[in-house]
């Protein structure tokens, strides 16, 4: 079938969707996983932006940004980043979300703040980076907030790492109850989806396994790709592929067909 | 009432200078901003700035790469789906800039607590994890303890941390409407606008469109603005320009995906202040570099109705002019 | 979306029970309330209520003088020109509701701290007064500490207070006009029912009008209550009655006196419930107790021009009688 | 001349308030005092009231409430509690107000919360009042964060006590330097326009002294009507009567006459 990864990134992930629930959206894939759910399975998903963009749908292809008229098109309430990340996300309220990551490691937590030769928790001192990414944004608030989020993310050694540079936003950070310990009213991530496969936390360690794979990939080349020492579930199986159907309804919402493109 | 209208130049001379704390009054990354006002910074040399941005933007992206910016505070510093920002990030990597960061949500509680005039602001996030662990101002200590340190409820015995507030000297704020007293409507988000104009200890609004003050009688509840909290109104229709203004303009896709790669290069930079920056002396010229087309293009957005209940007030350029003469001497 | 439209015996019967922390969502004593929603709790027996008002109003002066009320959090428990709270004020002296006192702007940061589900929010008011001293949840204890305990600065060492924040079981709150889905607009000021709509568990929301979602559409900006934090929608025209609703009517200064006169005493409040509270079934009979004569006066308000660029998407009652047919079975 | 004690209260309440001031007002006599001010000597005030209405007048009469139709027909703004009582006044922004009060004591503090037999501060312990009031509203609030703030009472001997029954809101708590040592950001109260005389805090005790006394009494009845024992400046003063034109001015914000009626 005729499709690029980051669309079956975006399918998948958006099959972790559930119907009603109340979900913010990053610009990209993340929005393109949340509009998919809502035309495919999910008629009652209350999707929300870290602006306050409330009961919209995308017009005219995907948002460049939050703010994007193409997602002020058709609002129902414009509020504010307090109400959206405080009132919705920071208080526990949202059920989920979808957040990206430049490096992720075996606990979930994730980097987009920046690349260093030396990050700062090896050599004691915070200098600045040697490549400057975007920084937390909202993710951060998700990640503490939600009561659940999925993580998309490209599968490469560079990015799926023991331990990130930076922790911008927390997953489980060093595994079994250290979350718990923060007492953060979010449950942390549930998922990785890769540009390889699906990724779970362990229920105890919180380390997180292959679940999944996807078609084109074998669980050798997943490993490979992967920093870690990557546990493999004894369940594991290959994701089937995106149907017609769903390939459909996800190009109706990437109308421009941004995601079309292979990176 | 006092008419606040100022030209952008006053505006800039008065109420900007060397080493102040600024804070560009956007939306998000790709929303309305007011880049025109940081570009007259620019014109007029402003440096050693401590910007505080709940998000960045084309602004901040440009103050940075003209070495204006000695510091920064930040959620997020990208611009979205165009990319990092080249300008904001070559100041970082090389040191020029000090970059503080923090989540969007602490951010925006920061704003509160700053129009709260709060000593702090609980944190429920930006703690245990390197937001809280690192900082720019105290780069030796790690993991810092006096960027967001610990507190205890008192009720509960549990630990959080606190967050330093913001009281910017001067908030640059793009709004979509203005009257000529400083009371101000936004279509879209606010992000943290509402906040960000009670904390900041003068506010300049920067407003695409001057109404009568009738159109605030007629829908007080969208005044989020108000002239009580407003020293001074610049118009500048597409002053958010190359980013977007929710029922006015969409942002100019070909010219932020340029714009921020001329930032990459200190060359480049000044190529492009040379040709979009200081090329302009008046509000016409800025509208002729734009270009018709592209004026045309950006203006048909699918968010246009959202202006229709206000399109009667909007008070035309002569009638401005006049306005803004009285203000003088 | 879902289809919120519940009548509002529905509405108490399925969100309201004894013993539950209430919220009357309103503006200011004598400004918008969900006087209905309280009567019919009223008519359907409430009691032993915790109720948490950011400021008193008919309503809570009735849910007292029944005697419905243990416990009541406040700012300021008047109705303003209109005299003390007869009803509320016997129940209070009589010591079978404890009051708990704090100032206007404490609740609004309490509701506020509530939304953010923080633990606690930093207290600027009410310390160094009775209202830290004196709890009427803790009577023997004076100077009290547990109510509104100290916090120290971690930045600067000062001390502070910390409020308990709220989070009320629901919150019935009015609004001028609501989509069938939960979007409401407020016309006049908010006071704190935007935070009240966040910091409570369960929203219902009492609106004098119902409106089309495009209307929704074409304001997003006024929509500050969104249908995701929205659990029923009743449709009761003069629903504050006798107080006012900006746009709509004034509050009727007549019966504002004569109420509060006959919460004066057990008997009279007794008297006045058979009269005005359970003596009607329907909209219509409510309507006709309050009179033609008396709407037709009350809805010529100053304010009504208020409402017009909103009227074109009022829906008509048999249009609601419809949608709020299809919510049933 | 034909004028109420409440009408000459307000007008030297008025008086007291300056151009340019941004400054909250409460209904009734507050309200009428400031936009007396306004239409009088000060064109360039910026009233708001505790709700968050902004730029507005009163049209029919002086407003039954904050939120009343009166004050809401030509606002420029509403917002809310948060933005008026947290943004503009906790913050230090404002610049007066005007409150009332039930008791005033020695120091400024104000009573509106209750009447009792045995005070809390007596007893040491916190019951039932034998009268409740009002409680204290957005006086607290002003009390604490306004730049400065003016009391209008009824001058009796029951109501200018030695020590009130409750603080509601804080004056100078007990003179001296006691109220600089809570660090609030506010000043405390300029004056207390009584229905009898102007009384103003002493720069170090700051115990409040009698600084002028109304045309139509004695300084020996107003020390009668105070319950501590008031001090009286040197150069105190009889205050002139109300011109024509204030009187004019006044009655023209009071157009139902509500406060030209004696209590």
């Amino acid at each position: 079938m005729d499709y690029t990864k980051q669309e079956f990134m975006a399918i998948i992930t958006g099959r972790e969707i559930k119907d009603g629930e109340l979900i913010i959206l990053g610009v990209g894939l993340p929005m393109l996983a949340g509009y998919f759910a809502r035309s495919n399975h999910a008629p009652n998903l209350r999707p929300f932006t870290e602006g306050g963009v409330y009961g919209s749908s995308p017009v005219g292809g995907l948002p460049w940004g939050i703010e994007c008229n193409r997602i002020s098109a058709n609002a129902t309430s414009f509020t504010n980043a307090i109400d959206a990340l405080g009132f919705l996300v920071l208080s526990g309220r949202a059920d989920n979300a979808v957040i990206g990551a430049a490096q992720v490691d075996k606990y979930g937590n994730i980097n987009t703040t920046g690349i260093w030769d030396e990050p700062p928790w090896k050599v004691g001192k915070y200098l600045p980076p040697r490549v400057r990414l975007n920084g937390s944004g909202g993710a951060s608030d998700i990640s503490v907030g939600c009561k659940s989020y999925l993580i998309m993310a490209s599968h490469e050694k560079r990015r799926f790492m023991e331990k990130v540079d930076y922790i911008s936003s927390v997953g489980f950070l060093t595994g079994g109850d250290s979350r718990e310990k923060c007492g953060f009213v979010g449950g942390g991530p549930a998922a990785i989806i890769s540009t390889l496969g699906i990724l779970r936390p362990d229920p105890q360690t919180k380390e997180f396994y292959l679940e999944a794979y996807f078609p084109f990939t074998t669980i050798e080349e997943v490993k490979a790709c992967t920093d870690w020492d990557l546990k493999i579930s004894q369940d594991v199986k290959a994701v089937h592929e995106p149907t017609i159907e769903e390939l459909k309804k996800l190009r109706a919402v990437d109308v421009t067909g941004s995601l079309r493109k292979e990176d | 009432m006092q008419n606040k209208l100022l030209s952008i130049e006053e505006a800039v001379a008065d109420y900007t200078w060397d080493g102040m704390t600024y804070c560009n009054g956007a939306a998000l990354p790709v929303g309305s901003c007011s880049i025109a006002f940081g570009k007259e910074m620019v014109k007029q040399g402003r440096k050693n700035l401590n910007v505080i941005c709940h998000c960045g933007s084309q602004q901040i992206n440009l103050l940075a790469a003209v070495g204006a910016v000695d510091r920064v505070e930040v959620g997020f510093s990208g611009l979205e789906v165009y990319g990092f920002a080249a300008g904001l990030n070559r100041a970082v990597t090389s040191g020029k800039t000090r970059m503080e960061d923090y989540s969007n949500g602490a951010m925006a509680l920061r704003f509160f607590g700053g129009a709260m005039n709060w000593p702090f602001v609980p944190a429920t996030v930006s703690i245990h994890n390197d937001q809280q662990w690192c900082s720019a101002d105290y780069p030796d200590e790690y993991p810092c303890n006096r960027k967001i340190p610990e507190i205890t409820d008192p009720f509960t015995g549990k630990k959080y941390g606190a967050f330093r507030t913001i009281r910017p000297d001067v908030a640059a704020i793009h709004v979509t409407m203005a009257d000529i007293y400083g009371n101000a409507i936004m279509l879209g988000t606010e992000w943290n606008r509402f906040e960000m104009s009670r904390a900041s200890k003068k506010v300049v609004l920067v407003a695409d469109q001057i109404v009568h003050t009738d159109c605030m009688r007629q829908y007080p509840n969208l005044v989020r603005i108000i002239s009580e909290v407003v020293d001074a109104v610049v118009y500048w229709p597409y002053a958010a320009w190359p980013q977007a203004s929710p029922g006015l303009y969409d942002s100019d896709e070909e010219h932020m995906f340029y714009m921020n790669k001329m930032m990459k290069t200190e060359a480049d930079t000044e190529a492009y202040c040379d040709q979009w920056v200081k090329n302009w002396n008046s509000h016409e010229e800025y509208m002729a570099l734009i270009g018709d087309e592209k004026i045309e293009k950006i203006s048909k957005t699918a968010t246009a109705f959202l202006m229709d209940p206000y399109r009667k007030w909007i008070r035309s350029d002569d009638e401005i002019r006049e306005l803004q003469n009285m203000t003088k001497g």
